[in-house]
């Protein structure tokens, strides 16, 4: 268990980087680049980029636990039992909201009460310590709207992977934090992104498409990487992650992973290297273990034929909690299953993905155009959250309309039973009208009572599909 | 008559919506008025609600993320100094891990909370029963 | 540990069921079969039934230690934590030859030196005590050429599947055991299972048809098992499993699967209930856990899509020895998930299986018509192993001429090199060539070396495919 | 010049045949005369094959169903009353179960094996070791 600690580099939380007392306690930035220069693992981008060229699927496990020497077995028992291509510290959510305190308090109490690592609270030699015991790259994954005293940190770690953006790890992770200011200090982690690209280290920049996770249209994640991947790539980032969250429906998901390299060459400029990322179901999990194991390696799957880069996994206990060690490498194990070359001659109907992806790509180009037009695009972005031109469904945050309603088509793909404010074009609605229309029996307009069985019964998809009906599986 | 109301919301570092949505829906479904504060939502926000909506019946409070029992540390405090005075209901998921130790309830209880309930539609029955039972003087009808 | 015991029934050995002293420690059929039906569990026919309905494929381990607590133990471990649809006894490889002293010895000195459970020591109200102990049925499977003692205990022991055949369970597995006597004794298993299915019990009488697992031809594996499930029939016996050994083409496979309920409304009487069951790949087994377990899935997978009723598992300790149990576990919860609903959309080209099933059957109709037609099957057979018109590569025994040349054509299917002596016909034979010839890059004829190198390459097939090439993977 | 000679078989109770064909090919292939008994060979018809042919240089004898150990119980026997004299190489996977001890192996040279080959191709070398290392007077020529 890991004794007792003093709080290191948290007075420094909201603050511009290297601009407030505390800071020096943090290497400089040329110091972390030597640093992992020195390490001898690749960076994570590098492992990307491998990936992609090899035909493989990087896999990637979630984990995060409290304690230092806790994460440290975890991460080794993790690679030494799976060798999983990147490892993850995923951070607790005080950290995430720069509740520093609570976060050194609950360490100090019982490092187990946390569900994440707090690295700002053990501070970057602890990170370079996590960094060195293992041979993989790391990641930061955590669902902070103002990340730059964690991303001081990871950097003097040497971490060369953090996920965010001043949109994607806001609406879902926050109540109250305004639009501009979370654009703003992503802005500045962007920045120093370009700074360290400069100096010869490449971070990849992971956008959390997943948003709020459960029931988000294609469309919306990814017009909202869209415009952060612009964002980051104006501010000097040189790797982009678009990260994808499995809605579940194979052509849906396959379409929408292809559909990330076209958007990458419409939107981004040249010189700047992109990769699709998926995400295994994120919504509800469900809770018997075989159950859960089907659609890990379905996920794991759909990310081989969609040509993603990394697949970030989950557990057959994701339906339960945090999990442990073993059910993390099982999930990674099975994932890779996923990877084998004896699946060569598994397909998917060509021209169905290609017929969704054109309307994917349609429907992105009505929410970004509009915005990516704008002088200001950080204005524009914050303008249309209010006006709900841009919106997610079930919003942590009060910045967004949150008026979008998604449901699924007879199929199982999500569709806008409402588009809310969006600018969907006449087109795009009228085909989401259609596919819903086809899965209503009678057509008769739902009355609220049956909307929100009707949500449930998408939300709890997998449970159904699984004959889960009462939520309780067996573990 | 006037409507019934409860104050509604998620623990001070955890941001899940969704549950929270759809019980506020669901309650406003079968008639009560939801005053809800949404994810991230600190005790002393809980206890300013209060204030604001003293005729509120209980705060319903949701947690997923395991942080409840340091999200809710100020709790027995903020009763005691009775700025919350109506019943707290806790619900969600109630600890760190996937294997769950009851122990994490009983510290919960301790924390000043007054119900753990599982399962959101057993919500208006638990609420129906801290309606009947509380210790005010005024008559209230028991509605269903 | 097992205390020590002496030895039950075994004196029965090699004569015929109810005729030799000794059988009076034996329960009379009648008994046992009313002890099945008070056992409260499906039978193995029940099981495959339900699962051919339901277009899942039903998963049974190989397990089998030579302590009797061990193997309840083993047994109920594997129920506990991966739920197979039936359970495997597998025999001892003493018991397997009748050498019941040498089963006793070693079982007496240290049951771990047993490579199975020896169920004749152990006797019948031990193998009662294993039925009792788990939900689902039970199969026996060992590779006896005369298997009469075994099969007296296991039906004693209330047990519902019962594997071999007088070629199959020969010709792999005993040296000098002339076929007549093998048949004559299998011939005596069938009619108990005749009289059996009279008194109301349906044994699952499974084929062999893996034979000797390296580079066995479709067409030899099914012509023999059609051999064997004629005579079966004849002889009484009511539900007829063909197991096929996966050969690692997917088409090649799939065909052959599919195959087994063409051949059996051909050549076998209506009311004989008949299961198509696949053996992971029996072959030699890549040794890191990775590729082990990527065959796993792939075989499983082939199961579904050739629509077996049944799959037999690996382990990815398979290079290694007998597996742990929690190697078989994984073995078993990683096949399941190729029964996954989330999997309908994997399917294989249609076509190109119609058309290798046509071969199959072709190859198959030369080999088993000039035999079927004949008045004394048995006799038949005999002559034409003798002659070599029906062979097997790799014989164990003397009694087959083992002429066959197996070779893998460019894609990996198994073809004839040289099919000896067997009365394919001119256009199969054509085929064949071709198909290798194809994947001769000169086309010379190959001298012997190269032979010898071209059969090694051939049986380590999926060592050079994982990159395996000095069979030392890491475990 | 006469022909090199061994005794080739697979141990009683063990019918794997493939390694044992394979190896015979290979034998011969360089210029051995293989006497290959096949699989399920007792140690008594090791010891026959013996006596017909005096001239063989070694029994090689594999196993691959981990029961050796009982199949050559009475080996040391049949040496000691000196119906086997030619050393006895054994190959293949010597015991029963995924992870291998050693002491199964040490217990293989008590029951009176000579060498323990794993590897086919180490066995020309082996051979050719054997014989010049033999305690016989005749005078032999080496050959690789
Ligand atoms: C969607 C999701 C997310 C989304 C949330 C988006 C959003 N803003 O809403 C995103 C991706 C952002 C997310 C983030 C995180 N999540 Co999350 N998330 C989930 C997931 C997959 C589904 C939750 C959900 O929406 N379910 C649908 C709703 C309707 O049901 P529910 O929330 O499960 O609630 C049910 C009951 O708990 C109960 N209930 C809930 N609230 C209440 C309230 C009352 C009063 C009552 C009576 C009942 C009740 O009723 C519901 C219906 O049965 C769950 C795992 C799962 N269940 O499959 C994990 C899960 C809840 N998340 C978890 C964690 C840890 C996190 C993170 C901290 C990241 C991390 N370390 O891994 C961050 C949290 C950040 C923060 N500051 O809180 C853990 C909690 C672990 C634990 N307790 O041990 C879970 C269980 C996943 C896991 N196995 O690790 N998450
Ligand atoms: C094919 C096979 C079979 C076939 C054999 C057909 C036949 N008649 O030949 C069938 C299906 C019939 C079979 C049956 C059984 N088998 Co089997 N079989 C295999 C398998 C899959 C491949 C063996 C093979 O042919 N390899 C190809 C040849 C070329 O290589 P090899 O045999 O591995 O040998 C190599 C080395 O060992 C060495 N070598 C071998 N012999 C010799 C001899 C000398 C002198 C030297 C120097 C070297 C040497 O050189 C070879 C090349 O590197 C192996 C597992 C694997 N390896 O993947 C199991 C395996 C050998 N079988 C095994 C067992 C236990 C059995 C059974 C007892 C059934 C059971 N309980 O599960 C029965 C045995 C019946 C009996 N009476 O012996 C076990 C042995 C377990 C242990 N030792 O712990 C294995 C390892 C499978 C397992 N993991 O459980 N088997």
């Amino acid at each position: 268990m890991t004794s007792k600690i003093v709080l290191l580099g948290a007075d420094r939380a909201g603050e511009a980087p290297h601009s407030v007392p505390g800071a020096e306690s943090l290497p400089p930035l040329e110091e972390s680049v030597a640093y992992v220069r020195a390490l001898g693992k690749p960076t994570a981008a590098q492992v990307l980029q491998d990936a992609r060229e090899s035909g493989r699927v990087a896999i990637q496990p979630r984990c995060g636990v409290g304690g230092h020497e806790e994460m440290k077995a975890l991460l080794r028992d993790l690679e030494a039992q799976a060798a999983p291509d990147i490892l993850t510290l995923t951070i607790d959510a005080h950290t995430r909201l720069k509740r520093f305190e609570q976060a050194l308090r609950t360490l100090n109490r019982d490092p187990r009460d946390l569900n994440g690592y707090p690295l700002v609270t053990h501070g970057w030699q602890r990170g370079r310590d996590l960094n060195e015991s293992v041979a993989a790259p790391l990641e930061i994954r955590h669902g902070s709207p103002d990340a730059r005293a964690l991303f001081d940190v990871s950097v003097a770690s040497g971490i060369t992977s953090f996920e965010g953006g001043g949109i994607s790890y806001n609406l879902p992770y926050s109540k109250a934090v305004p639009i501009a200011e979370s654009l703003a200090a992503w802005e500045d982690v962007d920045r120093v992104c370009g700074r360290l690209a400069e100096l010869g280290l490449i971070i990849d920049r992971e956008l959390f498409g997943t948003l709020t996770a459960v029931l988000v249209p294609p469309s919306i994640s990814l017009a909202i990487s869209v415009v952060e991947a612009v964002l980051a790539a104006r501010a000097g980032v040189r790797c982009i992650s678009v990260a994808y969250p499995q809605s579940g429906h194979l052509v849906q998901d396959v379409a929408a992973l292809r559909t990330i390299p076209l958007l990458a060459r419409r939107y981004l400029p040249e010189g700047v290297q992109v990769h699709a990322v998926f995400h295994e179901f994120m919504g509800v999990f469900p809770r018997g273990r075989g159950h859960a194991e089907d659609l890990i390696f379905y996920g794991a799957l759909v990310a081989r034929l969609g040509g993603a880069s990394k697949l970030i996994t989950k557990t057959y206990q994701e339906a339960y909690g945090i999990p442990d060690t073993r059910a993390n490498v099982e999930g990674l194990r099975l994932a890779s299953r996923a990877n084998s070359p004896l699946l060569d001659f598994v397909a998917v109907d060509a021209d169905r993905v290609a017929e969704e992806q054109q309307w994917i790509l349609a429907e992105v180009a009505d929410i970004v155009e509009p915005l990516l037009e704008q002088p200001d695009l950080k204005a524009a972005v914050a303008q249309a959250l209010e006006r709900g031109t841009l919106d997610i469904p079930f919003s942590a945050s009060r910045y967004a309309k949150s008026e979008i309603i998604p449901k699924r088509d007879a199929e199982g793909a999500i569709r806008y039973l409402s588009a809310g404010s969006l600018p969907l074009s006449r087109r795009a609605l009228r085909r989401n009208d259609e596919l819903l229309r086809r899965s209503e029996a009678g057509g008769a307009d739902p009355g609220l009572g049956s909307l929100l069985a009707d949500l449930t019964g998408d939300i709890n998809y997998f449970l159904t599909l699984f004959g889960e009906s009462d939520r309780e599986g067996t573990s | 008559m006037q409507q019934r109301k409860i104050i509604l919301g998620v623990a001070a570092s955890d941001a899940h919506a969704v549950a929270n949505h759809l019980i506020a829906h669901a309650l406003r479904g079968i008639g009560y008025t939801v005053v809800n504060l949404g994810t991230c939502t600190p005790v002393e926000e809980f206890a300013e609600a209060c204030r604001e909506h003293p005729d509120a019946e209980a705060v319903v409070i949701g947690s997923l993320n395991g942080h409840i029992h340091e999200d809710l540390r100020d709790l027995a405090a903020t009763k005691a100094e009775g700025a919350i005075r109506c019943p707290v209901i806790v619900g969600g998921n109630l600890s760190v891990g996937s294997k769950k130790d009851p122990a994490a309830l009983e510290r919960l209880y301790r924390l000043g909370v007054d119900r753990i309930v599982n399962d959101p539609a057993a919500l208006p029955a638990v609420l129906d029963e801290l309606r009947a039972t509380r210790p005010v003087a005024e008559p209230l009808l028991a509605v269903s």
